[in-house]
């Protein structure tokens, strides 16, 4: 990691704040997916790809704990920040959320964790499972905003599950950078899944590559063996059930690789050791959620 | 040690108006500026939060529980939600003593607050041996040891809850250190009051009420537990009722003061601890949900004081608690602070 | 004592396809035609709700616990809401033996349901009293002891959480019945298990865990204790997790059936009460919330065992419990039911 | 208490069902108070004047315990019933009620307990404090159907706490019946509680006169002591935290007066012996909410 990446990291890391954020917009999305639009005063720092908030939907709900969301979105407008979220109302907490109505007001804590080091060299490509696109639009917007295109996988069960395709096709479009479709059942793009589709066209790509994905886990530790396995750094965003999302709880343990136990306590890697997990978890709320895939001992990820 | 003003001084002006109620509670030698402290294990080691919260603000800190090796902790899954609850199953990671005493020591003493450090152990020998290694310590204004963590193996709440061995093993730290000694109880055992009174026998200067209750869930779409013990610790509104319960059991049975722990999630929540006869209260869940919860929790407690006139917490203090001899009573005590700010007709 | 058919043929066509789950529970001599059964003191004496409820449906109905002496309960107010769940403090309210015995058991008859007395007794020749005028009588399937009240000043959940004490009643009480003994416990006690144990010991066919756990409730804007007594007894969602965990706990312990109680609102968390190891459930506070709540539990339980291919239910009961040699394990134990039935991969 | 009183008493009390209702109508009322129209399949009987039915507010609401309230209105249309209720968003299960908006159901366990025994003999003078208004109109309207005229008195603290004041007017005058008002500080009508009023005017009503009276237990309890000192019957709607609704909890217990204590056992009332309280208490979801002043022990009611 470059000495800036880990002053930025040390600096950001206790940079949220806690603010009051007003509902601009809220939609659907569809395949059963919301769009929300957050106006945030912006005394708190304009979220990273990658990074996310903690949304506290409060009493009277039937929630009590906040529900982390990766931010999918964010702009400044004048000293406002907006910032977008998709997500699927699934549960409690995302019934609750998508309840609230443009006006609303909703505290959020923003922004969290790290986001996905895009300044690393190599030609970028997102891969992104279901919802997993969102963030990773988001990335592909601030590798073109440094004039870099990239190269963008999105896979999902079936074609009704590509969340927001068209969307995504727009968007990459006006970048200049290439969209890469497969269905597990083949009814869009590539008949299989995403990595495998990666691994057919990987060699037609400008090497070196650097691999920056989210979706569900069994993904992710798919990227992760085929980055091993091709020796191609791969930038997974992970997930866990998280209590606070700041760092105190430390009810988000991720397993270290032996590699990063190993390495554990010398590269500090930027994050307040208050911060840092220990030899044997790392903490997904501030060492993640995007982590370095070698950082991680797949077998044990749920 | 921490001494501070009795009168609290708020610098956030748009606070309620502190005014000049009396807010200031004593734990043995520790002095606390006010009864809202932080729980253990729900604050870190105060520096995460110290950008968000003016710590100063604070009764006090507690740090996460040190051991005196450090503790990876549990694997995942380490937290489940419930109906107005939550479990956790951290398994007591933390540093160990040499880290902390290197790394997080310093920083606590810049923090501004009074500082209560939280000691667990597997047995009395290692209490002891992290007392002896910190006692002495400045910066630390109190113990608080950790006899209720119910995510560990060995030395969790159920070693813990033999009255004969909290005292003994209080006998045995009391001597190793002239700061607040705080005995933390677990509320899983048919009788808190007789931990509380081996606690005051062995010499603590108030006992903890409570840590939070053994839980269990399940996950029924995946068939299997949530958590990655069979059990885990229930914590948050969900568990205030018997927290309380426990809380005046425990302050009606011994002299020492008693600190109320358990779904304090507002300053009425602390109102009503205090009013059964906690001398100070601990916000834990709460930090979670909202980082600055602690000192919205004291500013709403004050104001509702403020607007009654009552010039000391004191006077409030215990005022809604039954007097054992009426313990059936749901009024409050003839001639306490509540009786009079009862309204009249309802 | 009431014989049904094990294979459940539900009488209501738009309930979902039972088909041919079989869903008997044997309690000693008792056989009862499916798990669910409504909790003490949350159904009346069953004919409260004859004309909304099939109860020929239901696995059982367990009455209001009755004492020697009539009680009037204690006086108001005895409810009081909590988040997520509600506190009680009845105190026993109940018409007494001889009414009991001249009025209700008459029409306890006609129910159409197994029939499950609860008894309670300050003292174990109280206990003993009742199940000498009651023990024989027709009509009743079997009998709750309620160990576990903990609303009354006498004879309630603290005096009877001493193992000996229980294991002696009970041995007193078998003799006197050879119906079904049913001992039901406290959740606010050290260990369950040891007190389980002790009512196998004793010869109790099956125990119940838990009843209400010991809560208290403040009412700040008219300063006062919102209960008639200190304390009442917490039930609900709130307590779902507590209880799930003493009732794992328990049926870690004993041979002995054990009925889960404690927060169940749904057909899912039946199935998670029996995944630990219950043999069949209560349901109490449901019954505030939807009279027609224990045929819903019911029913959705059935479908969730349905849709996944499950023919009897005693193949999922305790199937999710880590077996002891492997406590720490949230995965259901090899070669269980639910190890099958875990999706592949998440 | 008439034959046909006690057999309708005994036929009713377990003669509610539970039945999902429809939200129709749902607006402000004025004074802080809101106004829900529900339709319900007539599958249950109509509620007389004086019963209530439990709302079962179900999760994903902050709320467990079903909330009772009084039944202001009831109306037949075909072959539905339309009942109105009176609140104030006040906690936390009135303010999840607020919410409903026409279209949306809600569970009802409906008619429950017993309402004003209307048939009694005399003028009826009807007592209401408050939101208690609302099913005293109702019991208007059933008395003014079988051709009998009413003495409304209706009192509040200040003329702002007048619920329905407007309403009550025409309705009462379309009825022939007279509105007696009373604020406590004489902000209008007269300058007194409703009692001092009723005082004051009693004798120039026609004689003999029975009291029916709804609002707070402290009103209430006045009535009581109104009606023993001037030897007319009173009847009152009682409240009382409830769980059930139903008789089988007993968490409502009002306490008897010492008459009522020597009687127990010994009328029925009607009520089967199974929803009766005990010589101490009667249940107030069953026995009452409406009671004869006299069968209660005021120095104990709060
Ligand atoms: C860093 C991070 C970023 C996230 N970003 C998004 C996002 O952009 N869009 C989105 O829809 N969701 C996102 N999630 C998941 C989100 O926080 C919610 O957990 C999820 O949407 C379901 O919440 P719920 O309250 O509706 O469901 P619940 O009723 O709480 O649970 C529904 C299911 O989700 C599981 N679950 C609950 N919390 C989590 C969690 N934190 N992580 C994983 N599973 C969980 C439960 O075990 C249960 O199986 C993110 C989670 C994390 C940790
Ligand atoms: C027979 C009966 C009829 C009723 N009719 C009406 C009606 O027509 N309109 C109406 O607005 N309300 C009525 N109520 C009261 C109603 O049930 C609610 O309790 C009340 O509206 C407040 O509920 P909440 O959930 O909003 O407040 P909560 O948050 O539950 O409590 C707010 C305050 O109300 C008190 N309270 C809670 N439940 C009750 C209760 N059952 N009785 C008295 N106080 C209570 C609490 O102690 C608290 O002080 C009736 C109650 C009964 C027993
Ligand atoms: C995630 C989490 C971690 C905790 N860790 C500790 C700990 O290390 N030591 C301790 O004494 N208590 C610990 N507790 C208990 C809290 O300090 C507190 O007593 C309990 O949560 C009840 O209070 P609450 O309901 O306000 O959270 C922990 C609680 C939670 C939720
Ligand atoms: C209002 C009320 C009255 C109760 N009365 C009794 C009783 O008389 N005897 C008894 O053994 N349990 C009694 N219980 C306990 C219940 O039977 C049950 O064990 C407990 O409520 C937990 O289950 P739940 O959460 O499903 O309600 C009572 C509970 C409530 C809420
Ligand atoms: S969620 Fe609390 S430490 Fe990560
Ligand atoms: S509310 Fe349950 S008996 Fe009246």
């Amino acid at each position: 990691m470059s000495a800036l990446a880990l002053q930025e990291n040390a600096a950001r890391a206790l940079a949220w704040r806690q603010v009051t954020a007003r509902v601009a917009r809220h939609q659907d999305y569809g395949a059963g997916h919301r769009w929300l639009d957050l106006v945030l005063p912006a005394v708190a720092p304009r979220p990273l790809a990658g990074q996310f908030v903690q949304l506290l939907l409060e009493a009277p709900s039937p929630v009590l704990l906040p529900r982390p969301m990766s931010v999918a979105a964010a702009a400044t407008r004048g000293d406002r920040l907006v910032l977008g979220f998709l997500y699927a109302p699934v549960g409690s907490g995302t019934r609750t959320l998508a309840a609230l109505e443009p006006g609303d007001h909703v505290e959020v804590l923003s922004p969290l964790g790290r986001g996905y080091p895009l300044e690393i060299k190599g030609t970028p490509v997102l891969v992104a499972g279901g919802r997993g696109v969102a963030p990773l639009l988001f990335a592909a917007d601030a590798l073109a905003r440094s004039g870099r295109r990239c190269e963008f996988f999105f896979g999902a069960r079936d074609r009704g599950r590509l969340v927001g395709l068209e969307e995504a096709r727009r968007r990459l479009d006006r970048m200049g950078s290439r969209l890469h479709l497969a269905t597990d059942d083949g009814s869009r793009g590539f008949h299989g899944t995403v990595m495998d589709l990666l691994d057919r066209v990987a060699l037609r790509l400008p090497q070196p590559l650097v691999i920056h994905a989210c979706g569900p886990h069994s993904m992710l530790k798919a990227v992760a063996r085929w980055g091993t396995g091709h020796g191609v750094p791969a930038y997974v965003a992970m997930e866990s059930i998280m209590a606070c999302g700041t760092g105190v709880c430390r009810g988000c343990p991720l397993p270290r690789s032996s590699q990063a136990r190993a390495a554990y306590g010398r590269s500090g890697d930027g994050v307040p050791p208050s911060l840092l997990g220990n030899r044997d978890y790392a903490m997904c709320c501030t060492e993640g959620p995007v982590f370095a895939a070698e950082d991680l001992d797949w077998e044990r990820v749920e | 040690m921490t001494k501070r003003p009795g009168l609290a001084e708020r610098s956030d002006p748009t606070g309620p108006r502190i005014g000049s109620v009396d807010l200031m509670v004593r734990i043995g030698p520790l002095t606390l500026l006010n009864p809202v402290l932080t729980a253990s294990g729900t604050f870190g080691y105060g520096d995460e939060y110290a950008h968000v919260v003016d710590l100063g603000t604070l009764g006090g800190v507690i740090t996460k529980t040190v051991t005196v090796k450090p503790r990876p902790g549990n694997p995942p899954t380490r937290i489940a939600e419930t109906p107005a609850g939550m479990l956790n199953s951290i398994g007591l990671e933390n540093v160990g003593l040499e880290r902390f005493r290197r790394e997080k020591l310093p920083k606590l003493r810049e923090l501004g607050a009074a500082v209560v450090a939280s000691l667990g152990g597997e047995t009395p020998r290692e209490l002891a041996r992290l007392m002896e290694a910190l006692g002495d310590e400045p910066g630390i204004g109190g113990f608080e040891i950790n006899f209720s963590c119910p995510n560990v193996s060995k030395g969790g709440a159920r070693y813990w809850a033999v009255p004969r061995r909290l005292e003994r093993t209080l006998l045995m730290l009391r001597p190793l250190t002239r700061r607040a000694l705080i005995a933390k109880l677990s509320p899983d055992v048919t009788s808190v009051a007789d931990l509380a009174k081996a606690c005051e026998q062995g010499g603590a200067d108030a006992v903890t009420a409570v840590n939070t209750f053994v839980g269990m869930s399940v996950d029924l779409d995946h068939v299997r537990n949530r958590l990655n013990r069979s059990t885990g610790g229930l914590s948050g509104p969900a568990i205030k009722p018997l927290a309380l319960a426990r809380c005046w059991e425990a302050a009606a049975a011994v002299a020492i003061p008693v600190i109320g722990s358990g779904g304090i999630m507002s300053g009425r929540d602390a109102l009503e601890f205090i009013g059964v006869g906690a001398a100070a209260v601990q916000v834990g869940t709460l930090s979670f949900v909202r980082p600055r919860g602690a000192g919205e929790v004291l500013d709403e407690m004050v104001a509702w004081l403020v607007e009654r006139g009552v010039r000391r917490l004191d006077d409030w203090r215990g005022s809604l608690a039954p007097r054992p001899d009426e313990a059936c009573a749901p009024r409050p005590s003839r001639g306490t602070l509540a009786e009079r700010l009862r309204p009249r007709r309802r």
